[in-house]
């Protein structure tokens, strides 16, 4: 078993949040799912105090080696997860991280707060990734910030706080080092990289949110280059992310300093990628993979 | 009808071409996919890379036929990287396949009018192979109606006229309704879907219109693929892709 | 003829710097290179005060769509530059743009002094992806300093000044301003991300200089959602860059707000990918491509 | 000699197996070839994408032999996925191709070792075919070895003594250079080159290395192909391939 947090894991693969939806994956694959689940642990998409839309169309671009996304994060509110999402993963085979976003250490505290009394939650990932409505850059991408958002938030919840880390900043070993100050209990990174697309008939841009964030194997080297400083600088565990398609991606994370490792667009181009990129971890780390 | 967990591999039985589209053929013993349900396909081998750089996702390509003997076919229309590639593909050619996806056509009541627009007459066959129904069909011209000919007795209008009514698919509905007012299935591109549900509103009859959207995922993971409803945004991968007129905005 | 901070050009497209060795380049081609110039300017590689040996190899890792280089700005110094390079460069068919890095002021200053009195320059690049001794990071990273940088050497050269941004930072658009502010007279970017690789035979990193730069089409998205920003807020000519390899790829660039385009990675899967990508440009878009 | 300017596509006019190794080649009536010389390749399709994401740039491939009539052969071993990609190419396959790079081989004094380890014979054929030499070569294995019929009279050894002398090539080069010191050309991989570089050295013997370093470009435009010099790193598409050993540290 692997430990993270105290969380028993079977192993060191599990979603990146928002890259898959077990609610609509359990419709859609039935049964199945659960008795094959390909994760260690199951990320929740980013809930918010309030509802959202989500961006309007077209959300997705396809890109060299990847693709850009510009969802939204679009979510029923903390109420709606809390009455409806939740008993509907009441059967989920694996630990529940539930990730959480909120553009002020109010609503975070909020969020974090009313998710400390369900037994169900067994760690709250913080995505700081929201743009600061004063700044216009992520409230994660001043260390200062993050070390004070975490002061301010990690009194209100005794479970594990993941800081989703943003990778649009100029020293995320820095941001890392802050959210460790201020009691995070571990980080994930990468996040999506800030990306746009033109439209092909050259109309302007193609997204209808205007710009997103990019993912998958072009941003592999990237993330592996952010954990390698991420894990230089803290001593808390670190979900290493961005562009994993292989065992081979997998444990060069690991390497790199990763603890355990999220799978996200690669989920997109095969549902159990997860399972098979386990599978293919323990194959080539056999020590490690479990 | 759930779909197998995770993502097959699996060799073309067969390949055809019929006017401007290509039909594909595999077997999918683990499924029985629904007229109006679709899976994602990729090629095993050159997808994406070299020059052209994409495709890097599956494509989302509906079911035109099921047989009970597990075959599955597709009727492909090459309109960029990925259809190309798939258009390319020859019997015994590896295809990465997920799926059956989305909800699919409910069964129709008696003589429920088939509306298709274009590559959008594929999951329509599905629906009058099963269950029957006139088919109306629509194309830009005689090269791409070859497609009629897989339905039963279709009535077929072109673009330029070179085959059927010289006009759109919509003047054959319209003139239906007008005599019979009756429940439409349709498939075609937005411009279509949008004047027949503008006219079912009017009318006040029940019509099923099989959307389309970019997709990443198929199965609700990446929340992707929206269209606007009544309720708010809605997935058409898992909420869809068949949707009644009435609930689109 | 396209005008680019007073220096006429015959069409939108230049080399990146680093990408392209004229010096090189003409002893391999011979006098087809001059004849058949795919560049409207050429960009030497990046120079400094003194001469650097480069990182040890390997320097250079394929990427998913990209590559990741660790050259470490291997060059003979300004002097070997001024007696050895600018002679060697006399009949070059086009304008020359010499691109300079300094870790402070001083070195900075001292580069484009020495440049000034040059008619065979007609701009200076500034490579501000240079790390800060005290903070590690670049310099080009913080707005303030940014400013206070070009303020400072700014006065030392009447040549147009283009500051080659950093895009590891948490708002390049901030940074341009900050260069607009110090009295720049152009901008260029992207560079490259900074990325990692590890041995395939798990025996640590695979790059001599440990961490290098991500290029090519895995970071065009990138590129251009920085271009756009940075297009939105600054009134100076933009030169942009990163994946570009098509006419296509430049055209997305000049619509987002780039005046010029310039290529670096696609030279090196193709020496004369310039002129192809500067004939595609016009095909596209006839009106603007010259 | 200088290249032409550019990457130029071409078909594959041939293409056969030798043992372990592939052999293709291509007609390039432009450029007129030196042994030792190099081109870079790419295949003009499936050139990465899909599951296997590389290979991205052009591979640095030697001339085999460049006969008078313009025919150019490239002598190949599958190691990953760019020499995989182009062994896979079957004649009138498009290649993408630039070059002739490098130095190249001078004319060697009368009588100058040939040596040559596995791939690494690849330069030295032409070199015999052009100026003559005794050629002696290592290999892995007897399959491997069949690349020695190239050859006019070879000396063979493998390090699994199925073929020729059991043991390593240099057993060979130093016999012959204690009975008749001389000079040596070679190419091979890194320990084969390092050993033929110290007795060099030691003997006082001239020995031109064709040195192998991962490359982006091939002509001088990346920096990143360098090798370790008496004058520090220079690059070894341009400043070489072929070195003195004696000027390598
Ligand atoms: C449920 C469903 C069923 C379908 N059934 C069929 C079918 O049976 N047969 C069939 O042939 N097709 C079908 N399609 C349509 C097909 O999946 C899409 O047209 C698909 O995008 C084609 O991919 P492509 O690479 O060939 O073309 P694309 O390049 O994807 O071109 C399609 C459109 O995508 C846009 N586009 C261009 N570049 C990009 C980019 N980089 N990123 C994102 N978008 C871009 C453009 O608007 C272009 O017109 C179906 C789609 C859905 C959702
Ligand atoms: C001047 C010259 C002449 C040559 N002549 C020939 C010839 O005649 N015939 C021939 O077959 N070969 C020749 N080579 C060698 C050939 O170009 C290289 O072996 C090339 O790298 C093979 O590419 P690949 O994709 O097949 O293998 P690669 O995957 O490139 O594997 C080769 C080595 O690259 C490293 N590697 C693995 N992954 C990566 C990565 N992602 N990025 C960077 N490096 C990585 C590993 O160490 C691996 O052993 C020559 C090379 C040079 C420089
Ligand atoms: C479609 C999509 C939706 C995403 N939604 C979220 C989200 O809701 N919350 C979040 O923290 N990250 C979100 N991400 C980022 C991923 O969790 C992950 O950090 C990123 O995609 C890099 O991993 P990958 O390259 O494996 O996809 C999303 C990514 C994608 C592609
Ligand atoms: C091998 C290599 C060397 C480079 N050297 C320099 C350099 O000396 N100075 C500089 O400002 N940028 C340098 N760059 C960055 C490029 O100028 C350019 O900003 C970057 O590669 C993105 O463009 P591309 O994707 O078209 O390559 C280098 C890039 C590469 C790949
Ligand atoms: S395609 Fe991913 S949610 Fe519909
Ligand atoms: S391969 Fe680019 S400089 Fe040698």
């Amino acid at each position: 078993m692997i430990d993270f947090c105290g969380i028993e894991l079977r192993h060191r693969v599990i979603n990146a949040s928002g890259c898959f939806d077990v609610i609509a994956a359990r419709r859609v694959f039935g049964e199945e799912l659960y008795e094959r689940f390909p994760f260690a642990a199951y990320v929740s998409k980013t809930i918010t105090l309030k509802a959202r839309e989500g961006n309007p169309p077209p959300r997705l671009w396809e890109a060299a080696a990847g693709m850009i996304n510009s969802i939204g994060l679009p979510n029923r509110g903390l109420a709606a997860y809390l009455e409806g999402d939740l008993p509907a993963l009441a059967e989920l085979p694996v630990p529940l991280i539930t990730n959480v976003m909120g553009s002020t250490a109010e609503e975070v505290g909020a969020l974090v707060a009313a998710l400390q009394d369900r037994e169900q939650v067994v760690a709250i990932e913080l995505n700081v990734s929201c743009p600061n409505v004063a700044t216009g850059l992520d409230i994660g991408a001043d260390p200062a910030g993050l070390e004070a958002l975490l002061r301010a938030v990690r009194p209100l919840s005794r479970k594990p706080l993941v800081v989703k880390l943003t990778p649009n900043t100029a020293d995320v070993a820095a941001c890392a080092a802050g959210a460790e100050a201020g009691g995070a209990d571990a980080v994930s990174l990468i996040n999506t990289l800030r990306a746009f697309a033109r439209s092909p008939d050259g109309s302007g841009p193609w997204l209808g949110g205007g710009s997103g964030g990019l993912s998958g194997p072009a941003i592999r080297t990237v993330a592996l280059a952010q954990v390698s400083r991420v894990a230089a600088r803290v001593s808390i565990p670190i979900v290493g992310m961005g562009g994993v398609a292989s065992g081979r991606d997998a444990g060069d994370l690991i390497d790199a300093g990763a603890t355990i490792v999220a799978i996200g667009t690669e989920c997109f181009r095969d549902p159990a990628a997860g399972a098979r990129i386990a599978a293919e971890l323990e194959l080539r780390f056999p020590q490690i993979a479990r | 009808m759930t779909a197998p967990f995770g993502r097959r591999t699996t060799a073309l039985v067969g390949r055809r071409t019929i006017g401007a589209y290509v039909i594909i053929a595999v077997r999918d013993d683990a499924a029985r996919p629904q007229p109006g349900q679709f899976y994602m396909l990729a090629a095993a081998e050159r997808w994406g890379g070299g020059e052209g750089e994409r495709p890097f996702l599956a494509r989302a390509v509906s079911i035109m036929r099921a047989s009970d003997d597990g075959v599955v076919e597709f009727l492909l229309e090459d309109v960029g990287p990925g259809t190309r590639r798939l258009c390319e593909l020859q019997q015994g050619d590896q295809l990465l396949l997920s799926g059956p996806f989305g909800n699919g056509f409910e069964q129709p009541q008696a003589g429920t009018l088939l509306v298709g627009g274009g590559i959008g007459i594929a999951p329509l066959l599905g629906v009058q192979e099963r269950w029957g129904g006139p088919a109306l069909l629509g194309f830009r011209d005689a090269h791409h109606a070859q497609g009629a000919t897989l339905f039963g007795d279709p009535e077929v209008a072109t673009d330029d006229g070179s085959q059927g009514h010289h006009g759109f698919v919509t003047d054959l509905l319209e003139r239906e309704l007008d005599r019979d007012p009756r429940a439409v299935y349709a498939c075609g591109p937005p411009a279509l879907l949008e004047a027949i549900g503008a006219s079912a509103r009017r009318r006040g009859i029940h019509a099923a219109l099989a959307l389309e959207a970019p997709m990443a995922c198929g199965f609700g993971a990446c929340y992707g693929c929206v269209v606007a409803t009544a309720e708010g945004f809605r997935r058409v991968c898992v909420d869809g892709p068949v949707f009644e007129a009435a609930a689109l905005r």
